[in-house]
Protein backbone atom coordinates (compact mmCIF):
# COMPACT_ATOMS: atom_id res chain seq x y z
CA UNK A 1 0.00 0.00 0.00
CA UNK A 2 0.86 3.64 -0.53
CA UNK A 3 0.89 6.04 2.49
CA UNK A 4 1.12 10.05 1.82
CA UNK A 5 3.05 11.33 4.49
CA UNK A 6 2.87 15.12 5.80
CA UNK A 7 5.39 17.24 6.90
CA UNK A 8 6.18 20.14 8.92
CA UNK A 9 8.82 22.23 10.07
CA UNK A 10 12.40 21.34 9.34
CA UNK A 11 10.81 17.30 8.66
CA UNK A 12 10.15 19.45 5.32
CA UNK A 13 13.06 20.82 5.04
CA UNK A 14 14.36 17.38 4.97
CA UNK A 15 12.17 15.88 2.37
CA UNK A 16 12.19 19.17 0.35
CA UNK A 17 8.62 19.30 -0.22
CA UNK A 18 5.51 19.13 2.00
CA UNK A 19 4.78 15.39 1.59
CA UNK A 20 5.88 12.07 0.69
CA UNK A 21 4.81 8.92 -0.41
CA UNK A 22 6.24 5.60 0.91
CA UNK A 23 5.13 1.82 -0.35
CA UNK A 24 4.66 -0.06 2.48
CA UNK A 25 3.34 -4.25 2.69
CA UNK A 26 -0.17 -4.04 4.45
CA UNK A 27 -0.57 -4.21 8.34
CA UNK A 28 2.82 -2.04 8.57
CA UNK A 29 3.45 -0.34 11.46
CA UNK A 30 4.60 3.44 11.75
CA UNK A 31 8.12 1.73 13.14
CA UNK A 32 8.58 0.23 9.97
CA UNK A 33 7.60 3.51 8.07
CA UNK A 34 9.91 5.45 10.07
CA UNK A 35 13.07 2.66 8.83
CA UNK A 36 12.24 3.30 5.52
CA UNK A 37 11.95 7.13 5.94
CA UNK A 38 15.33 7.55 8.02
CA UNK A 39 16.92 5.26 5.07
CA UNK A 40 15.58 7.27 2.39
CA UNK A 41 16.36 10.87 4.15
CA UNK A 42 19.31 9.84 6.50
CA UNK A 43 19.08 13.44 7.82
CA UNK A 44 15.93 12.38 10.11
CA UNK A 45 18.59 10.80 12.17
CA UNK A 46 20.09 13.98 12.92
CA UNK A 47 17.25 15.27 14.81
CA UNK A 48 16.91 15.47 18.27
CA UNK A 49 13.23 13.33 17.79
CA UNK A 50 10.48 12.35 15.27
CA UNK A 51 7.34 11.80 16.64
CA UNK A 52 4.22 10.52 14.22
CA UNK A 53 0.45 11.81 14.61
CA UNK A 54 -1.92 9.68 13.05
CA UNK A 55 -5.77 11.81 12.90
CA UNK A 56 -3.90 13.83 14.67
CA UNK A 57 -3.21 12.15 17.70
CA UNK A 58 0.85 11.06 18.80
CA UNK A 59 1.12 7.10 18.16
CA UNK A 60 3.75 5.20 18.71
CA UNK A 61 5.72 2.69 17.03
CA UNK A 62 3.53 -0.26 17.08
CA UNK A 63 0.48 1.49 15.53
CA UNK A 64 -0.69 -0.39 12.39
CA UNK A 65 -0.81 2.05 9.24
CA UNK A 66 -4.53 2.23 7.74
CA UNK A 67 -4.24 3.53 3.60
CA UNK A 68 -6.90 5.61 5.77
CA UNK A 69 -4.97 7.22 7.67
CA UNK A 70 -3.46 10.96 7.96
CA UNK A 71 -0.13 10.49 8.54
CA UNK A 72 2.31 13.39 9.65
CA UNK A 73 5.75 13.52 10.57
CA UNK A 74 6.08 15.34 14.01
CA UNK A 75 10.43 16.88 14.43
CA UNK A 76 10.65 18.45 17.74
CA UNK A 77 8.23 21.03 18.70
CA UNK A 78 9.25 24.57 19.45
CA UNK A 79 6.08 26.66 19.90
CA UNK A 80 5.73 29.34 23.12
CA UNK B 1 -14.59 28.04 30.48
CA UNK B 2 -11.71 27.21 28.51
CA UNK B 3 -10.72 29.32 24.99
CA UNK B 4 -8.03 27.74 22.49
CA UNK B 5 -7.36 30.02 19.55
CA UNK B 6 -4.35 29.75 16.91
CA UNK B 7 -4.54 32.90 14.99
CA UNK B 8 -1.73 34.66 12.13
CA UNK B 9 -2.85 38.28 13.75
CA UNK B 10 -1.32 39.95 16.68
CA UNK B 11 -2.61 38.16 20.31
CA UNK B 12 -3.94 40.39 22.80
CA UNK B 13 -3.05 39.62 26.39
CA UNK B 14 -5.23 42.09 27.44
CA UNK B 15 -8.18 40.10 25.88
CA UNK B 16 -7.16 37.25 27.49
CA UNK B 17 -6.60 38.59 31.07
CA UNK B 18 -10.20 39.92 30.56
CA UNK B 19 -11.44 36.29 29.72
CA UNK B 20 -10.25 34.81 32.43
CA UNK B 21 -11.65 37.62 35.28
CA UNK B 22 -14.42 36.06 37.28
CA UNK B 23 -16.14 37.01 40.24
CA UNK B 24 -15.18 34.06 42.29
CA UNK B 25 -11.29 34.24 40.99
CA UNK B 26 -8.80 35.77 44.00
CA UNK B 27 -6.12 35.06 41.59
CA UNK B 28 -5.23 35.50 37.64
CA UNK B 29 -1.97 34.70 36.24
CA UNK B 30 -1.00 35.32 32.81
CA UNK B 31 2.32 33.87 31.13
CA UNK B 32 3.60 36.08 27.85
CA UNK B 33 6.04 34.76 25.27
CA UNK B 34 7.10 37.56 23.40
CA UNK B 35 10.31 37.17 20.57
CA UNK B 36 13.93 37.91 22.16
CA UNK B 37 16.05 39.89 19.96
CA UNK B 38 18.78 37.40 20.24
CA UNK B 39 19.54 33.67 20.74
CA UNK B 40 22.76 32.09 22.18
CA UNK B 41 24.37 36.26 21.36
CA UNK B 42 23.09 36.08 17.70
CA UNK B 43 21.16 38.71 16.46
CA UNK B 44 17.43 38.04 15.31
CA UNK B 45 15.53 39.44 12.96
CA UNK B 46 12.21 37.75 13.44
CA UNK B 47 10.70 34.41 14.26
CA UNK B 48 8.41 32.39 11.90
CA UNK B 49 6.19 29.77 13.16
CA UNK B 50 3.84 27.22 11.51
CA UNK B 51 1.57 24.31 12.91
CA UNK B 52 -0.23 21.23 12.32
CA UNK B 53 -3.11 23.48 13.11
CA UNK B 54 -5.79 20.90 13.49
CA UNK B 55 -3.85 18.42 16.27
CA UNK B 56 -2.19 22.26 18.01
CA UNK B 57 -5.47 22.71 18.88
CA UNK B 58 -6.44 19.61 20.22
CA UNK B 59 -3.23 19.47 22.03
CA UNK B 60 -4.05 23.30 23.35
CA UNK B 61 -7.43 21.79 24.42
CA UNK B 62 -5.79 19.01 26.35
CA UNK B 63 -3.52 20.91 27.95
CA UNK B 64 -6.56 22.95 29.17
CA UNK B 65 -8.30 20.48 30.20
CA UNK B 66 -6.03 19.15 32.72
CA UNK B 67 -5.18 21.63 33.96
CA UNK B 68 -8.68 23.58 34.34
CA UNK B 69 -9.47 19.86 36.30
CA UNK B 70 -6.06 19.27 38.23
CA UNK B 71 -5.89 22.94 39.40
CA UNK B 72 -9.75 23.35 39.38
CA UNK B 73 -9.33 26.45 37.58
CA UNK B 74 -12.56 29.20 36.74
CA UNK B 75 -11.13 29.82 33.32
CA UNK B 76 -8.07 29.03 31.02
CA UNK B 77 -6.99 31.22 27.55
CA UNK B 78 -4.22 30.05 25.51
CA UNK B 79 -3.24 32.31 22.40
CA UNK B 80 -0.70 31.09 19.78
CA UNK B 81 0.14 33.47 16.89
CA UNK B 82 1.75 31.78 13.54
CA UNK B 83 3.24 32.72 10.57
CA UNK B 84 6.12 36.54 10.95
CA UNK B 85 6.05 37.53 15.14
CA UNK B 86 8.77 40.42 15.15
CA UNK B 87 10.74 41.27 18.30
CA UNK B 88 8.59 41.94 21.34
CA UNK B 89 5.38 40.93 19.90
CA UNK B 90 3.66 38.28 21.54
CA UNK B 91 3.92 34.64 20.32
CA UNK B 92 1.65 33.29 22.68
CA UNK B 93 -0.20 34.10 25.98
CA UNK B 94 -1.73 31.47 28.74
CA UNK B 95 -4.15 33.13 31.32
CA UNK B 96 -5.79 31.58 34.00
CA UNK B 97 -7.76 32.22 37.18
CA UNK B 98 -8.68 30.63 40.14
CA UNK B 99 -9.61 30.90 43.99
CA UNK B 100 -6.02 31.30 44.87
CA UNK B 101 -2.97 32.26 43.30
CA UNK B 102 -0.67 28.74 43.60
CA UNK B 103 -3.32 27.51 41.81
CA UNK B 104 -3.22 29.98 39.01
CA UNK B 105 0.60 29.73 38.58
CA UNK B 106 1.18 26.41 39.37
CA UNK B 107 -1.47 26.12 35.95
CA UNK B 108 0.28 28.52 33.69
CA UNK B 109 3.16 27.12 34.51
CA UNK B 110 1.99 23.37 33.50
CA UNK B 111 0.67 24.95 30.42
CA UNK B 112 3.37 26.41 28.95
CA UNK B 113 5.84 23.43 29.73
CA UNK B 114 3.68 21.16 28.39
CA UNK B 115 2.69 23.12 25.40
CA UNK B 116 6.51 22.94 24.43
CA UNK B 117 6.60 19.79 24.56
CA UNK B 118 3.38 18.76 22.71
CA UNK B 119 1.62 20.89 20.94
CA UNK B 120 2.92 20.83 16.92
CA UNK B 121 3.84 24.41 16.20
CA UNK B 122 7.65 25.13 14.86
CA UNK B 123 9.31 28.01 15.79
CA UNK B 124 12.19 29.91 13.05
CA UNK B 125 14.70 31.94 14.30
CA UNK B 126 15.32 33.87 10.97
CA UNK B 127 19.04 36.24 11.39
CA UNK B 128 20.74 38.16 9.28
CA UNK B 129 22.62 35.03 7.61
CA UNK B 130 20.44 32.56 7.59
CA UNK B 131 18.19 30.83 9.67
CA UNK B 132 17.75 27.53 12.10
CA UNK B 133 14.48 25.50 13.20
CA UNK B 134 14.67 25.43 16.80
CA UNK B 135 15.25 22.81 18.70
CA UNK B 136 15.63 20.79 15.92
CA UNK B 137 19.01 19.18 16.35
CA UNK B 138 20.50 18.33 20.10
CA UNK C 1 13.99 49.00 35.42
CA UNK C 2 11.31 48.85 38.38
CA UNK C 3 8.26 50.28 38.64
CA UNK C 4 6.62 50.94 42.07
CA UNK C 5 3.55 52.51 42.53
CA UNK C 6 0.16 52.98 44.81
CA UNK C 7 -3.00 54.28 43.72
CA UNK C 8 -6.75 55.16 44.52
CA UNK C 9 -7.47 54.58 40.77
CA UNK C 10 -8.15 51.49 38.54
CA UNK C 11 -5.07 49.63 37.54
CA UNK C 12 -4.11 49.04 33.86
CA UNK C 13 -2.68 45.19 34.21
CA UNK C 14 -2.27 46.19 30.21
CA UNK C 15 0.16 49.09 30.82
CA UNK C 16 2.18 46.84 33.23
CA UNK C 17 2.80 44.15 30.56
CA UNK C 18 3.63 46.43 28.18
CA UNK C 19 6.15 48.06 30.47
CA UNK C 20 8.04 44.99 30.82
CA UNK C 21 7.81 44.13 27.43
CA UNK C 22 11.35 44.31 26.06
CA UNK C 23 13.45 42.96 22.96
CA UNK C 24 15.63 40.81 25.08
CA UNK C 25 12.77 39.15 26.88
CA UNK C 26 11.35 35.74 26.24
CA UNK C 27 8.95 35.79 29.24
CA UNK C 28 6.86 37.93 30.97
CA UNK C 29 4.46 36.67 33.65
CA UNK C 30 1.55 38.63 35.36
CA UNK C 31 -0.09 38.19 38.30
CA UNK C 32 -3.47 40.23 38.97
CA UNK C 33 -5.54 39.70 41.97
CA UNK C 34 -8.83 40.92 41.62
CA UNK C 35 -11.45 40.97 44.47
CA UNK C 36 -13.35 37.85 44.96
CA UNK C 37 -16.81 37.77 45.47
CA UNK C 38 -17.11 35.67 48.15
CA UNK C 39 -15.01 34.39 51.11
CA UNK C 40 -15.51 31.34 53.34
CA UNK C 41 -18.96 30.88 51.79
CA UNK C 42 -19.80 34.37 52.57
CA UNK C 43 -20.63 37.26 50.17
CA UNK C 44 -18.35 40.32 49.58
CA UNK C 45 -19.76 43.56 48.95
CA UNK C 46 -16.14 45.06 47.99
CA UNK C 47 -12.93 45.30 49.74
CA UNK C 48 -11.38 48.57 50.83
CA UNK C 49 -7.43 48.72 51.38
CA UNK C 50 -5.36 50.94 53.41
CA UNK C 51 -1.77 51.63 53.53
CA UNK C 52 0.81 53.39 55.40
CA UNK C 53 1.92 54.43 52.11
CA UNK C 54 5.55 55.82 52.80
CA UNK C 55 6.80 52.48 54.19
CA UNK C 56 4.34 50.40 51.66
CA UNK C 57 6.53 51.83 48.52
CA UNK C 58 9.74 51.27 50.38
CA UNK C 59 8.80 47.65 50.91
CA UNK C 60 7.70 47.05 47.49
CA UNK C 61 11.02 48.87 46.39
CA UNK C 62 12.78 46.00 48.34
CA UNK C 63 11.02 42.76 46.86
CA UNK C 64 11.89 44.54 43.20
CA UNK C 65 15.38 45.05 43.78
CA UNK C 66 15.37 41.67 45.22
CA UNK C 67 13.79 40.14 42.88
CA UNK C 68 15.10 41.46 39.80
CA UNK C 69 19.10 40.80 41.37
CA UNK C 70 17.83 37.31 42.21
CA UNK C 71 16.81 36.04 39.20
CA UNK C 72 18.48 38.70 36.37
CA UNK C 73 15.09 39.96 35.60
CA UNK C 74 15.10 43.09 33.17
CA UNK C 75 12.07 44.90 34.36
CA UNK C 76 9.38 44.49 37.33
CA UNK C 77 6.27 46.51 38.26
CA UNK C 78 4.13 45.80 41.08
CA UNK C 79 1.29 48.28 41.24
CA UNK C 80 -1.23 48.34 44.11
CA UNK C 81 -4.65 49.95 44.39
CA UNK C 82 -5.92 51.75 47.32
CA UNK C 83 -9.84 52.53 48.83
CA UNK C 84 -12.81 50.61 47.69
CA UNK C 85 -11.76 48.53 45.60
CA UNK C 86 -15.54 46.65 44.10
CA UNK C 87 -15.95 42.52 42.68
CA UNK C 88 -13.51 41.38 40.10
CA UNK C 89 -11.31 44.95 39.48
CA UNK C 90 -7.48 44.65 40.36
CA UNK C 91 -6.65 45.31 43.43
CA UNK C 92 -2.82 44.42 43.06
CA UNK C 93 -0.42 43.76 39.55
CA UNK C 94 2.65 42.10 39.41
CA UNK C 95 4.39 41.76 35.70
CA UNK C 96 8.09 41.13 35.28
CA UNK C 97 9.59 39.93 32.49
CA UNK C 98 13.65 37.65 32.33
CA UNK C 99 15.22 35.87 28.97
CA UNK C 100 13.61 32.42 30.19
CA UNK C 101 10.44 32.10 31.52
CA UNK C 102 11.74 30.16 34.91
CA UNK C 103 13.37 32.97 35.88
CA UNK C 104 9.59 35.24 35.45
CA UNK C 105 7.56 32.93 36.96
CA UNK C 106 9.78 32.36 39.78
CA UNK C 107 9.88 35.82 40.44
CA UNK C 108 6.29 36.88 40.19
CA UNK C 109 5.59 34.56 42.72
CA UNK C 110 7.86 35.64 45.31
CA UNK C 111 7.07 39.01 44.55
CA UNK C 112 3.43 38.74 45.49
CA UNK C 113 4.28 35.87 48.02
CA UNK C 114 6.56 38.33 49.84
CA UNK C 115 4.36 41.24 49.51
CA UNK C 116 1.81 39.65 51.31
CA UNK C 117 3.99 38.95 53.96
CA UNK C 118 5.70 42.48 54.48
CA UNK C 119 3.95 45.57 52.45
CA UNK C 120 2.06 47.54 54.88
CA UNK C 121 -1.63 47.50 53.08
CA UNK C 122 -4.62 46.17 54.96
CA UNK C 123 -7.96 44.81 53.36
CA UNK C 124 -10.80 45.00 54.95
CA UNK C 125 -13.96 43.12 53.09
CA UNK C 126 -17.20 44.40 53.63
CA UNK C 127 -19.83 42.39 53.76
CA UNK C 128 -23.71 43.05 53.75
CA UNK C 129 -24.04 42.22 57.89
CA UNK C 130 -20.31 43.92 58.91
CA UNK C 131 -16.68 43.97 58.13
CA UNK C 132 -13.55 42.41 58.69
CA UNK C 133 -9.97 43.37 58.67
CA UNK C 134 -8.52 40.04 56.72
CA UNK C 135 -6.01 38.02 58.62
CA UNK C 136 -6.11 39.96 61.92
CA UNK C 137 -6.81 37.20 63.71
CA UNK C 138 -5.50 33.12 63.93
CA UNK D 1 9.27 60.59 77.35
CA UNK D 2 5.56 61.03 75.36
CA UNK D 3 5.64 58.59 72.23
CA UNK D 4 3.07 59.41 69.33
CA UNK D 5 1.98 56.12 68.13
CA UNK D 6 0.41 56.05 64.76
CA UNK D 7 -2.19 52.99 63.92
CA UNK D 8 -3.06 51.53 60.44
CA UNK D 9 -5.76 48.59 60.35
CA UNK D 10 -7.44 46.68 63.16
CA UNK D 11 -5.14 48.83 64.87
CA UNK D 12 -6.91 51.70 64.74
CA UNK D 13 -10.03 50.30 65.80
CA UNK D 14 -8.34 48.95 68.65
CA UNK D 15 -7.40 52.32 70.00
CA UNK D 16 -10.18 53.87 69.07
CA UNK D 17 -8.52 56.32 66.37
CA UNK D 18 -5.47 57.27 64.38
CA UNK D 19 -2.82 57.77 67.26
CA UNK D 20 -2.18 57.03 70.63
CA UNK D 21 0.13 58.93 73.14
CA UNK D 22 2.46 57.11 75.40
CA UNK D 23 4.67 58.04 78.00
CA UNK D 24 7.65 55.71 78.51
CA UNK D 25 10.68 56.66 80.51
CA UNK D 26 13.97 57.37 78.55
CA UNK D 27 15.43 54.62 76.57
CA UNK D 28 12.83 52.72 76.46
CA UNK D 29 12.78 50.11 73.93
CA UNK D 30 10.25 48.90 71.10
CA UNK D 31 9.44 45.28 73.77
CA UNK D 32 8.29 48.29 76.06
CA UNK D 33 5.69 50.17 74.49
CA UNK D 34 4.42 47.07 72.86
CA UNK D 35 3.95 45.52 76.92
CA UNK D 36 2.29 49.18 77.85
CA UNK D 37 -0.06 49.50 74.81
CA UNK D 38 -1.18 45.74 75.26
CA UNK D 39 -2.03 46.40 79.08
CA UNK D 40 -3.71 49.99 78.07
CA UNK D 41 -5.67 47.86 75.04
CA UNK D 42 -6.11 44.25 75.84
CA UNK D 43 -7.09 43.71 72.03
CA UNK D 44 -4.00 43.45 71.14
CA UNK D 45 -3.22 40.27 72.23
CA UNK D 46 -5.74 38.99 70.35
CA UNK D 47 -4.31 39.52 67.04
CA UNK D 48 -1.99 37.32 64.95
CA UNK D 49 0.72 39.52 64.66
CA UNK D 50 1.60 43.30 66.17
CA UNK D 51 4.72 44.57 64.74
CA UNK D 52 6.52 47.88 65.09
CA UNK D 53 7.82 50.25 62.10
CA UNK D 54 10.40 53.39 63.36
CA UNK D 55 10.99 55.80 60.64
CA UNK D 56 9.52 53.43 57.50
CA UNK D 57 11.05 50.29 58.85
CA UNK D 58 10.39 47.34 61.05
CA UNK D 59 12.42 47.07 64.46
CA UNK D 60 12.16 44.53 66.72
CA UNK D 61 11.44 44.75 70.04
CA UNK D 62 15.13 45.53 71.48
CA UNK D 63 15.09 48.75 69.37
CA UNK D 64 15.61 51.85 71.87
CA UNK D 65 13.05 54.64 70.78
CA UNK D 66 13.32 58.16 70.42
CA UNK D 67 11.16 61.15 70.66
CA UNK D 68 11.80 62.23 67.01
CA UNK D 69 10.93 58.56 65.53
CA UNK D 70 8.23 58.03 63.82
CA UNK D 71 6.18 55.20 65.24
CA UNK D 72 3.83 52.87 63.80
CA UNK D 73 1.83 50.04 64.69
CA UNK D 74 1.69 47.54 62.29
CA UNK D 75 -1.01 44.76 62.91
CA UNK D 76 -1.28 41.51 60.19
CA UNK D 77 -0.82 43.02 56.91
CA UNK D 78 -3.59 41.32 53.89
CA UNK D 79 -2.56 43.78 50.77
CA UNK D 80 -2.59 41.58 47.37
Amino acid sequence: MEIEVVAFGIAKDIIKGKQVSISLSDNFTVGEARKKLSEQYPDFSKLTSLRFAVNADYVQDDYVLNPKDEVVLIPPVSGG
Amino acid sequence: MEDIFITNDRLDSKACTETVTYPGAGGIVVFVGTVRNQTKGKTVKHLEFESYEKMALKEMQKIADEATERWSLYKMVIHHRLGLVPIEEEAVVIACSSAHRKEAFEACQYAIDTLKETVPIWKKEVFEDGEVWVSAHP
